[in-house]
């Protein structure tokens, strides 16, 4: 027989007004296993806990029920109190007979009597429930970070910081992301390489930050606190430790005219080649594609210059394994690739503005790479056609963005800013030049945003059309642009020299199989999705994985550093104890019952369920069952409910506890 | 290799020398058209603007026809019918209840009709590489700048036919003949089309246009491959220089013009002896 | 406040921890008065919230009962909601067809912020319970049922039908000598162990080349032999090679889907078959097996009237609820619990059945009526989206209660709100684990 | 085309879009429209601004609302359907008299009736003026047609 004490609490006022207390605690006093029933002021206050500590030890009670307030008020408070008394804090139960009952009901003969069956299920239930200890999860504290643009690079740094040892892991032979070739950030115009390089020098000398570069994530098991990841490091041709990044490789190397990635094809590179002067690492790396050693056994040049014999044909892509606590993902963007293929549509897209066909049509990041002082053009605008200083540009936005017919519904969100900074820079570089910005509306939310769009339109006279354009044309070496002046009500038609479209933001290649690798969800453009947007906007549904930057949605730099800044600090609070303590509140599974049929697996949110072949001594398998995976689980019980044997349950709210609940009713 | 043929009424009107053409050309590469017996108009933008029903009904008939007939592949050389038989196939397939009623309004069943195909997709069928070794007069001296108009690639929903703003089909037809076209911005463009008629200042400014940018970007005739187009851009091509004060004399084929000569037939026979603009040297 | 006749509903109120008992909650700091029949009980997400427990409530004398959670989008599990709402969907469409008063149970989504929302709909809930009186939903009157026929009355074992069973094409005798040699042939060259079969009377389980001439082809080989393959004794046999029909494969389909097979572990023996003249046969669109190793002969060709599958479960909802009700409660007095249906279902595993389980009794196991409704509900929602429709609980069930229709009605609900039909597709996704945005909810407020 | 127009598409759009349709309607663009869809096909909101115009002159004829240059290239149009109601294919003598004709009697312009008239000498020279004019054999059909569709009588 259980030892129940029933402590009914007055709330002062609150509750005593509508329901008669004493009547509650003497019909408490007659349910089955309940040793006392008492009633007093406040239970909450400091002696309303002592006599229910005082109790449990007096009467040696095994289970408690508090009829006070909602749990969500002092469930915490109350369960504290029994543990100090020595007893399992999950056997203590409260019922809500205030924001449930005295505070809605006037009545008081009805509402004592709701009172009383409000205490009888939380008394039935109470019978059942089980003395539950905090899970604890064994935490790797350690973790990586996949993806060295800016967020990822800030997200290291946070967490390294802190004391905890990072995998940062990047794809291309450099950290530095997109923001590594930008030229100046708006809106303060502060260049984008000096703000940045010292973060990348710093990531890339940190004691506690271990750099895979030209290194991608290959596959990731284990849980929240227990990951092993492997990592493909792609094939260099370059030994890291003996290149002292000397550079001469790249002046001897014949092949010297690739377009250059990092110059998104705007300037041209070596076959063996740093992507940029300020690589971290500043250790270069072999194009296998072109390279006439490695295509047809030929040159082998830069193989005869290094002097500490760095370079090494014979190089393969190798695997490393990881073990780490923590995953943020701060992979990144992409830019719609205009005229080719699209993710939907039929059509190529945007034929119209004759990108890829005319030289002078260029995209955003193309005009980033123009006009940068680090660019293939040290920084004087050159067209690409014949390299002669555009006396007009035309800038087109939205080139992707809000369009449901050939590109992407959303708003990429940081087109109309880098829009009004490049006709800045512009007037800035081309005084005498016209910038022609033609857009459908002006979004410049943000500290200094709007200012700073104004400031392009009267200080640096940008001239400004809300209207599409629908067609560009080639002219005797002008571009013809024509669009709509929808403010005027007119056609526009400007000749100009270059055009430069604002193309909408994608989330980077390869989203979807590393969010599959990560068992993280995405939306349908393919941006990762975070567990709530608001109340938990870097978490993912998968513990221990957080995300940050632009793959999370599109967004500009300030909010990408402050994401991953949140991420980081996430990650370093998971790390703040050697093990991860979890509610216990979660699922459990009877593997002796369970037939296998693995419903739960298909149903639950969190991939919690893993499948567990359960074996005699001798190795013989006996059965095969579903297991709750700890670390994963959340404790929603939606696996209980799809389990037609019943063989899931989910503690605090057992099956035995709720319908016992119901029976109560009766 | 035989399509079904519905000839529209430009071809069997003011625009029959592209039906000469057609069927010189086509005849010389060993195809044979089967013409959809009695056939009636396909309504036009007429029909499209003042009685919805009878815009699906009409080309309905046609369809239906083509089906009862049993042609698979349909070509309409004009791409005005073959947009509207196009538009009305798509609203029949999408719709059971409409089919059911448009079957009774034009007094036979429609279910799947033939695939109605343009004249470069009879090109393409007949496949690039096909048609080049049959060439037995390479058009080495033809610089043509190939003029789509609006409704061989336009609405992209409709017609799904190349890239509605960068259209390259007839290019590569043209480059088989071993013809070299020229890089031109207006292939896309309005001739003005409708308007004839109604506002002909309208046309006249339009097609102007189109004759410009072919001139000035190095072209020495225009190929098309719509009635409409040719009538605006060869028939009018006097009135328009009388409009602009500008000359350009090119001379405007249909693409199956150009075929043929390259397949070694003369003007005569294509029927381009008849256009108004004609080549300056034979 | 209470009603002329001094009648007080008694309202219980399944909710989520995280958005309706916060709405709850905020109705009470809020003061927001309602009537005090609610009894709300606490379960942290929807998703926790099982059929079963709506049965319980019913059962304990509720006069009404609301299942309420987060709005969708809003889940602080995720997609507790949506995977709740699935169910909720295919849970209506069965207590509708059993007759259960649908005014008296109720869905609704409400926030933590909604306060007014729980207010307002406690209040209404309770005012219409009020005017509906008390729920008496055990105590109909078990009256004639639907078929014309008189309650008890035998039926066809054949066809689970009173009636004369519908007349027969005779299969092929060709086809009896093929699945003989075949069974021959492969049990020699050591394939498989063992052959189950139809045999003259009942299954067999040949397991030698020698009498393979006890298989037997003819029109009464009715039973889905599937069923045996999860027995121990026939495990212990060693690889089985198992006979079937069109309609039969089906249940390969989704004991695989659930990994109760591995489709490589069996030899699957697919018969084309013309109808057996039982009820399923009218509508049969799988008279040639699609996915089986072996074929054997080739059907006539007639195929079933799909239009007519559903036609049982239209023509019952053709009647009042109150008709249904005392229907289905002719039909459940004469369970005798006696699990012949469990027994025979290939999709009925489960090592130890949820009617086994004491811990707490989730179903009441003596055979009274609410026990017996307890358990064809769990059992029917069990099967939601997974009977193949076979009729062997039918076939079985000594007491000859129309357990068809219930498949068929949860078998509907699949088809018409999920597009999905069990064991069709390998590829498709099993409605109960999946979830989509565009579930239609209609029903809940 | 836009450049020719008194109100570019999109106000022709947005009046649609406020309900504004008498507005909408007395906008001469709407007749000025070539249906070269090339609005429809760059639309980034999926407007069918050609298929608007389409409707818009349908609804201005019916209401009497169409400009004197709407009223001639709805007359035209009507002047055509009827030809294919009569001979199920087109009739380009009788469909440029009719429609000369009918603009005629409501214009009394001598020099839009001998317009292009010069043209006609032309076209004979190279075998394309066809006085005669194509009928198809089942013509009661095409009246039919006509008919069941709510064109009886000629549009």
């Amino acid at each position: 027989m259980s030892r129940i004490g029933v402590f009914v609490c007055w709330c002062g006022e609150n509750i005593a007004r509508t329901v008669d207390v004493d009547q509650v605690a003497e019909a408490c006093g007659e349910m089955p296993g309940v040793r006392c029933a008492q009633n007093y002021k406040y239970m909450c206050a400091d002696p309303g806990q002592a006599m229910i500590r005082e109790k449990i030890a007096s009467e040696r009670l095994d289970a408690v029920v508090v009829a006070s307030c909602s749990p969500h008020m002092h469930l915490k408070t109350f369960r504290r109190a029994a543990a100090a008394a020595g007893l399992n804090p999950y056997r203590l139960e409260m019922a809500n007979i205030r924001e449930q009952c005295s505070w809605v009901h006037h009545d008081k003969d009805r509402a004592t009597e709701k009172a009383i069956g409000i205490v009888r299920t939380a008394v039935a239930k109470v019978r059942y429930n089980h003395a539950l200890s905090p899970i604890r999860v064994p935490m790797t504290r350690r973790a990586m970070v996949i993806g060295g643009g800016v967020a990822g690079i800030q997200a290291a740094l946070d967490i390294a910081d802190a004391g905890y040892e990072v995998v940062l892991v990047e794809r291309e032979p450099s950290i530095g992301g997109k923001m590594a070739g930008l030229s100046e950030t708006f809106p303060t115009l502060d260049c984008s390489q000096c703000i940045l390089t010292p973060r990348m020098v710093e990531a890339g000398q940190h004691p506690r930050i271990k750099l895979y570069t030209y290194s991608e994530l290959e596959s990731v098991s284990g849980f929240v606190g227990n990951f092993e990841a492997t990592i493909r490091k792609k094939t260099r041709y370059v030994d890291m430790a003996k290149c002292t990044g000397c550079g001469e490789c790249q002046k001897i190397c014949p092949l010297k005219r690739n377009p250059s990635e990092f110059d998104f094809g705007m300037g041209m590179r070596p076959a063996i080649f740093m992507p940029f002067p300020q690589a971290v690492p500043a250790r270069p790396v072999i194009d296998k594609k072109v390279c006439a050693k490695i295509v047809r056994n030929g040159c082998g040049l830069c193989e005869k210059k290094c002097a500490p014999g760095a370079i090494n044909f014979k190089d393969q892509d190798e695997l490393a394994t990881e073990r780490v606590g923590a995953i943020v993902v701060a992979t990144g963007y992409k830019l719609y690739s205009i005229g080719r293929e699209q993710p939907s549509a039929k059509t190529t897209g945007y034929g119209e503005y004759g990108y890829g066909k005319y030289k002078d049509v260029i995209d955003s990041l193309q005009f980033e790479r123009l006009i940068s002082a680090s660019g293939p053009t040290n920084g004087e605008l050159k067209r690409p056609s014949d390299g002669k200083i555009p006396q007009s540009v035309v800038f087109i936005a939205c080139v992707g963005s809000r369009d449901n017919a050939k590109g992407l519904p959303y708003c990429s969100k940081i087109c109309c800013m880098y829009t009004a900074k490049h006709t800045m820079l512009y007037k800035h570089k081309v005084h005498s030049g016209e910038a022609h910005v033609f857009y459908m509306d002006i979004r410049a939310g943000g500290k200094g945003y709007d200012e700073f769009v104004r400031r392009a339109i009267e200080k640096d006279g940008a001239k400004y059309y809300r209207g599409r354009v629908s067609k560009i044309t080639e002219e005797n070496g002008k571009l013809i642009v024509r669009g709509a002046d929808t403010l005027a009500g007119v056609p526009v038609t400007v000749e100009t020299d270059l055009v430069v479209l604002a193309s909408a933001m994608r989330p980077a290649d390869g989203v979807e199989r590393l969010a599959q690798k990560l068992n993280i969800g995405c939306d349908e453009f393919g941006f990762l999705m975070e567990s709530h947007p608001k109340l938990r906007p870097v978490e993912t549904n998968t513990a221990g994985v957080y995300v940050c930057g632009a793959c999370q949605a599109p967004k500009d730099i300030p909010e990408s550093v402050a994401q991953a800044s949140a991420a980081a600090s996430k990650v370093m609070i998971s790390f703040s104890a050697s093990e991860l303590t979890r509610e216990p509140e979660i699922a459990r599974i009877d593997e002796q019952t369970c037939a296998a049929c693995f419903a739960c697996e298909r149903t639950c949110p969190y991939h919690a369920i893993e499948r567990v072949e359960l074996r005699a001594r001798n190795g013989d398998l006996i059965k095969r069952a579903a297991r709750v995976n700890q670390g994963l689980c959340m404790g929603c019980g939606t696996c209980v409910s799809v389990c037609p044997s019943k063989s899931a349950d989910s503690e605090g709210f057992t099956e035995e506890e709720v319908y016992a609940m119901v029976e109560a009713l009766a | 290799m035989n399509f079904g043929y519905y000839p529209g009424c430009a071809l069997h009107g003011s625009s029959d020398d592209y039906e000469q053409s057609i069927r010189a050309c086509l005849g010389a590469l060993g195809i044979k058209l089967e013409e959809i017996d009695d056939w009636i108009c396909c309504g036009a933008t007429a029909a499209h603007s003042l009685n919805h029903k009878l815009a699906i009904a009409l080309p309905a008939r046609n369809l239906a026809l083509a089906q009862r007939q049993g042609c698979a592949e349909m070509l309409a050389p004009c791409p005005m019918c073959s947009g509207q038989l196009l538009r009305a196939g798509q609203a029949l397939a999408s719709d059971a209840a409409l089919r059911s009623e448009i079957s009774s309004i034009v007094e036979a069943e429609v279910n799947d009709g033939p695939r109605v195909l343009n004249i470069i997709q009879v090109f393409e069928r007949v496949g690039l590489k096909a048609l080049s070794d049959a060439v037995t007069k390479p058009l080495k001296d033809l610089k043509p700048a190939c003029y789509y108009g609006c409704l061989l690639v336009r609405p992209p929903a409709v017609v799904g036919f190349d890239d509605a703003e960068q259209p390259q089909s007839m290019e590569a037809v043209v480059a088989a003949l071993g013809a070299k076209p020229v890089d031109w911005n207006y292939k896309t463009e309005c001739c003005g089309a409708g308007m004839t008629m109604a506002s002909p200042e309208t046309v006249l400014e339009l097609s102007g246009k189109i004759l410009a940018n072919a001139a000035a970007h190095g072209a020495n005739c225009l190929v098309a491959a719509c009635p409409m187009c040719h009538v605006n851009l060869d028939m009018k091509q006097a009135a328009i220089q009388e409009y602009s004060g500008a000359r350009y004399d090119l001379p405007v084929y249909y693409l199956t013009d150009v075929v043929g000569m390259a397949l070694g037939l003369s003007a005569s026979e294509l029927g381009a002896d008849r256009h108004f603009v004609l080549a300056r040297e034979a | 406040m209470s009603g002329s006749n001094g009648f007080e509903p008694k309202i219980v109120a399944f909710v989520c921890n995280w958005c309706t008992y916060l709405g709850a909650d905020l109705a009470g700091t809020s003061r927001l008065e309602y009537p005090p029949n609610v009894r709300i009980l606490r379960l942290p997400c929807t998703g926790r919230i099982d059929t079963n427990l709506v049965v319980k409530a019913v059962e304990g004398g509720a006069d009404a009962v609301l299942v309420s959670g987060c709005h969708p989008g809003d889940c602080h599990y995720n997609a507790g909601n949506y995977h709740a709402r699935r169910r909720w969907m295919l849970f209506r469409e069965l207590l509708d067809v059993l007759g259960f008063d649908m005014r008296r149970i109720h869905f609704t989504w409400i926030s933590a912020a909604e306060g007014r929302k729980f207010q307002h709909v406690i209040s209404e809930i309770t005012e219409q319970t009020r005017a509906l009186g008390p729920w008496r939903a055990y105590e109909a009157k078990a009256e004639i049922d639907h078929r014309g026929g008189l309650v008890g009355q035998a039926v066809s074992p054949a066809t689970g039908r009173a009636g004369p069973a519908p007349a027969l094409q005779a299969p092929a005798p060709l086809a009896e000598q093929e699945l003989r040699d075949l069974a021959r042939r492969l049990l020699g060259a050591g394939d498989v162990k063992v052959v189950i079969g139809y045999g003259a009377a009942g299954p067999v389980f040949v397991t030698k080349a020698a009498d393979v001439e006890r298989l037997v082809w003819n029109e009464g080989c009715q039973a889905n032999l599937t069923t045996y393959l999860k027995r121990k004794e026939v495990r212990a046999l060693g690889k089985p090679a198992v006979v079937v029909k069109g309609c039969d494969e089906r249940s390969l389909v989704v004991l695989e889907k659930e990994s109760q097979i591995r489709r490589e572990d069996v030899r699957v023996i697919g018969m084309a078959c013309d109808g057996m003249g039982q009820e399923k046969c009218a509508a049969c669109d799988t008279h040639e097996p699609r996915f089986a190793d072996e074929r054997v002969g080739k059907a006539g060709g007639q195929g079933g009237k799909p239009a007519a599958r559903y036609a049982a479960v239209e023509a019952i909802l053709a009647k009042t609820p109150e008709e249904r009700l005392a229907f289905w409660s002719a039909e459940f007095d004469r369970c005798l619990k006696c699990y012949a249906c469990r027994q025979v279902c290939p999709m009925c595993y489960c090592e130890r059945c949820i009617a086994d389980k004491n811990r707490p009794q989730a179903i009441d196991t003596s055979p009274h009526r609410k026990g017996n409704f307890a358990w064809h509900i769990a059992r029917a929602m069990h099967l939601a989206g997974r009977c193949v429709g076979c009729d062997e609980c039918t076939r079985a069930c000594p007491a000859g209660i129309d357990l068809r229709l219930l498949n068929l009605t949860l078998a509907r609900a699949a088809e018409t709100q999920f597009g999905y039909r069990a064991g069709m597709d390998p590829a498709a996704e099993p409605p109960i684990g999946a979830y989509s945005l565009q579930d239609k909810e209609e029903f809940i407020r | 085309m836009a450049g020719r127009m008194d109100a570019p598409p999109t106000k022709v759009v947005r009046l649609v879009q406020l309900g504004q349709w008498d507005a909408a309607m007395r906008v001469e663009s709407i007749w000025q429209c070539v249906s070269c869809q090339t609005c429809s096909a760059r639309c980034p909101k999926l407007v069918d601004c050609a298929g608007v115009m389409d409707a818009l002159r349908q609804l201005a004829f019916e209401r009497g609302a169409a400009s004197p240059a709407g009223r001639a290239v709805m007359v035209f149009q009507r002047a055509f359907l009827e030809n294919i109601r009569r001979y199920g294919r087109l009739n380009e003598i009788d469909l440029i008299a009719r429609f000369k004709g009918e603009v005629f009697l409501k214009s009394r312009s001598l020099a839009f009736l001998f317009r292009d008239a010069g043209l006609a000498g032309q076209l004979h020279k190279r075998r394309k003026l066809h006085l005669t004019g194509e009928k198809v054999r089942d013509r009661a059909v095409v009246e039919r047609i006509f008919e069941r569709a709510g064109a009886g009588g000629a549009a």
